[in-house]
């Protein structure tokens, strides 16, 4: 068993028009960079991206927002420091926003990994958010229902893979990676390197690779974060 | 017929044989305590599949040396196993989520009976027993494929392939396709549907060995458990 | 009395300080993003919380110097941390488990209202603006011990604790303290309870300042903020 | 912060009469042996125990069920190569069984440890386990309502363990470990060895400290199958 794949194009290939893709990081911490940047190549429309965030700068998902390639975000914080991208495709109305809690998002989507459909959580009970779904009272507090959150595509960000699939992850960069790997019919990943199998302590394998697709090696990422500060634009 | 059936019929490690003809290069497979267990020994060669156990391990290998286990490293059925390269360690929420989050190829379990419906009974007789049900239920629901290894009949010679089940149900319309000491039968829209069975059995014969309609679509292929690797 | 309030209110650096004096060693504290984050900087010596974001660490420390900066090493404000010994990553499933599930002590943010029934209003300014509520609305319904801390007024002078909230709600029923810039105030059974006030300000200069009856149940201690650590 | 205690009567002292307490392990693999012989030494009675289990031969937690210390046990799978304590026990009439489905025991733990009151699962749809439970459909597939499963008390084996309570498991007796640690309120742990803060990589934290909270060192612990094939009887 192989996943492996030897370009970014042929790793996001398989994501046409009006897929869901989810796509990983915390801002720019453990964001897939060179995958989204190889999405913006390959050009598809009116997809759904269901990330923490909405893009900042003129880089990455906030560059997919600006070549008009996404008709809907999912995400708990479309604020950042420099949100033009998603601010002008709001306001102007073609690009719908759905907000959800953080800590929902990130159940919603460990639920469509692990094949839960609902849950229950006390979350945002009593709020504009919780509108039109489903409460019920156990041992007397209020909780609302929410569904899982499935996508056809996750694009991710592993410092280490073994070519069975098997992650590792960088510091905090660790954050939506790993659910976002379960909850997607295909998963896609951008490793540092990618070594063979045996090569990630069994104990330390944080992704098991029954998650994972596709993988290429991408030896130094850059950080999202850093082009930002250089005020990088892509394409 | 019960001798014949006896003689004719294939053993065990014949119909495990049979079902490992059917898992594919790199698929993640969950095997059930005891008989269905023996699928790993068949693996076909130039194949690899990730076998899922549901204590937290992906891609163990088999029992190590007499004098060699470690008690830390065993499978569902508390079996001391081995490592492959490329194995990793999870808790069992995670094991689980691997289950019913569908990301499982194939699970292949025991029965004791599976109805035309996909409905599956293997994990209690009924009342009197202790049950204890352990990952079947999970495993049933939810693995894209559940395939279920079984002798055609009981001991008693009673069918195993019945049309509703008459024992507590382990899951409902979950059964894909059974490989039975006489037969490989799916369930196709609520029927049992006849793929192969053995040459030297008529149709009529295994259809009064089953408990309910085995219909026919397209080609029945023989039944053959023969070639590198099968059992003898 | 608006200018006298200038003068005699707490700045946001006191605010944080006092909230500090109430973090037990070895809490597990999360602090919201902005003004909440100075709390850390308040820490009495001799206790060490552990400090929790929501991107997966716990007992990260204070920020780098300027070009030490690790991108992957930031806190839910997206700035650049530091680790303390014993600090761990996890993923936003298991952060947000944490939150959820009872496990942090207490959880210190910021806010537009907070009414006497211990809702909150701090995500939303209401319709025309951007939505976007992070982990606040976790946070909120599930530590042991939700904080506050703000101006005890607005800009316009407007009251900031009120019986109901107008604006949209973070959480209902949630926030146990509140550490304004003139007083401490418990919520306590569908009551704003004033546990410490500035010297300086009258019970009824400070009633006026305030939406809803503040309650006294015992002593009302002075707000006093000096002594080592305290911010000048 | 230092969570460790001096001893095995230390780590177990505030267990009581009726406590709930999550037995970590699967089988004898990851099982905490030494803490369970030490509740036995403090013979509490009238517990309710979850685990995967019921105990095998005569110790562990079959040796708990002998001491007649368990009124009800909660697990998926009862059987065992010796299960003579149990089986005597449940036929007497004086131990309570409820069987729960191994992914749904799971579940309904860290869904406790996760502030999930109740989810959807399909396990045991069609079934008599879920009989009484409330059944509901989600995108034309049913599935049964289950909750959460707390606890007073977690026994948990570790491998290494900090001071601050931190913690990895050895091989796969990491299984039940984790969750359960998530899901009480006390959560004990006996670890092989305790390290400093810092001893243990941030990255390769399996529990971090929050979910623990008393630590006691066993540096050779014993395997329970070692124990049942010597035929060991505790006390």
């Amino acid at each position: 068993m192989d996943k492996t794949v030897p370009s970014l194009a042929d790793a996001i290939a398989p994501i046409g028009d009006g897929a869901v893709v989810m796509i990983a990081g915390f801002g720019g911490s453990g964001a897939p960079v060179e995958l989204i940047h190889a999405l913006i190549d390959k050009g598809p429309k009116n997809l759904t991206v269901i990330n923490n965030n909405a893009g900042n700068g003129h880089v990455g998902i906030a560059a997919m927002i600006e070549q008009g390639m996404v008709s809907k975000i999912v995400c708990s914080f479309p604020r950042s420091s420099d949100p033009v991208a998603f601010n002008t495709a709001f306001t102007a109305g073609t690009l719908e926003l759905e907000v959800v809690p953080q800590g929902t998002l990130a159940e919603r989507i460990r639920a469509a990994g692990a094949g839960i459909p609902a849950f229950y959580t006390a979350t945002s009970y009593g709020t504009e958010l919780a509108e039109g779904k489903p409460v019920e009272e156990f041992d007397g507090k209020h909780y609302v229902r929410e569904r899982w959150l499935r996508a056809d595509f996750a694009l991710i960000k592993a410092d280490t893979a073994d070519t069975m699939g098997n992650l590792t992850y960088r510091m905090a960069g660790r954050n939506f990676n790993p659910i976002m790997a379960m909850a997607a019919d295909c998963t896609i990943v951008q490793a540092t390197r990618i070594v063979e199998p045996g090569g990630i302590p069994p104990e330390q394998v944080v992704t098991p690779g029954i998650f994972t697709d596709r993988i290429v090696e991408i030896a130094a990422p850059v950080q999202e974060e850093t082009l930002i500060r250089e005020g990088a634009v892509y394409p | 017929m019960s001798a014949d059936l006896t003689s004719l019929k294939l053993t065990n490690d014949q119909i495990a044989w049979r079902a490992a003809q059917d898992i594919e290069d790199g698929a993640y497979v969950n095997l059930g305590i005891g008989f269905p267990e023996r699928v790993a020994q068949y693996t076909v060669p130039g194949r690899a599949p990730v076998f899922h156990t549901e204590n937290g391990i992906l891609n163990f290998g088999p029992a190590p040396a007499a004098g060699e286990e470690d008690w830390d490293l065993i499978n569902a059925g508390k079996k001391a196993v081995t490592l492959k390269p490329g194995a990793a360690f999870f808790h069992h929420a995670d094991s689980f989520a691997m289950v019913r989050g569908g990301h499982l190829d194939v699970a292949i379990l025991g029965a004791f009976q599976i109805a035309e419906n996909g409905d599956l009974a293997n994990w209690s007789t009924g009342k009197g027993a202790i049950p204890a049900v352990g990952g079947a239920m999970d495993l049933v629901q939810s693995a894209k494929r559940v395939a279920v290894l079984t002798d055609h009949v009981t001991k008693n010679g009673d069918p195993k392939l019945v049309k509703r089940c008459t024992m507590p149900l382990t899951g409902v319309g979950c059964v894909t396709r059974i490989y039975s000491s006489l037969a490989v039968v799916d369930v196709v829209d609520g029927h049992f549907v006849l793929r192969e069975k053995l040459k030297a059995m008529s149709f009529d014969d295994l259809q009064a060995l089953t408990g309910a309609e085995l219909h026919v679509d397209g080609t029945v292929a023989d039944l053959i458990v023969e070639g590198a690797g099968a059992p003898v």
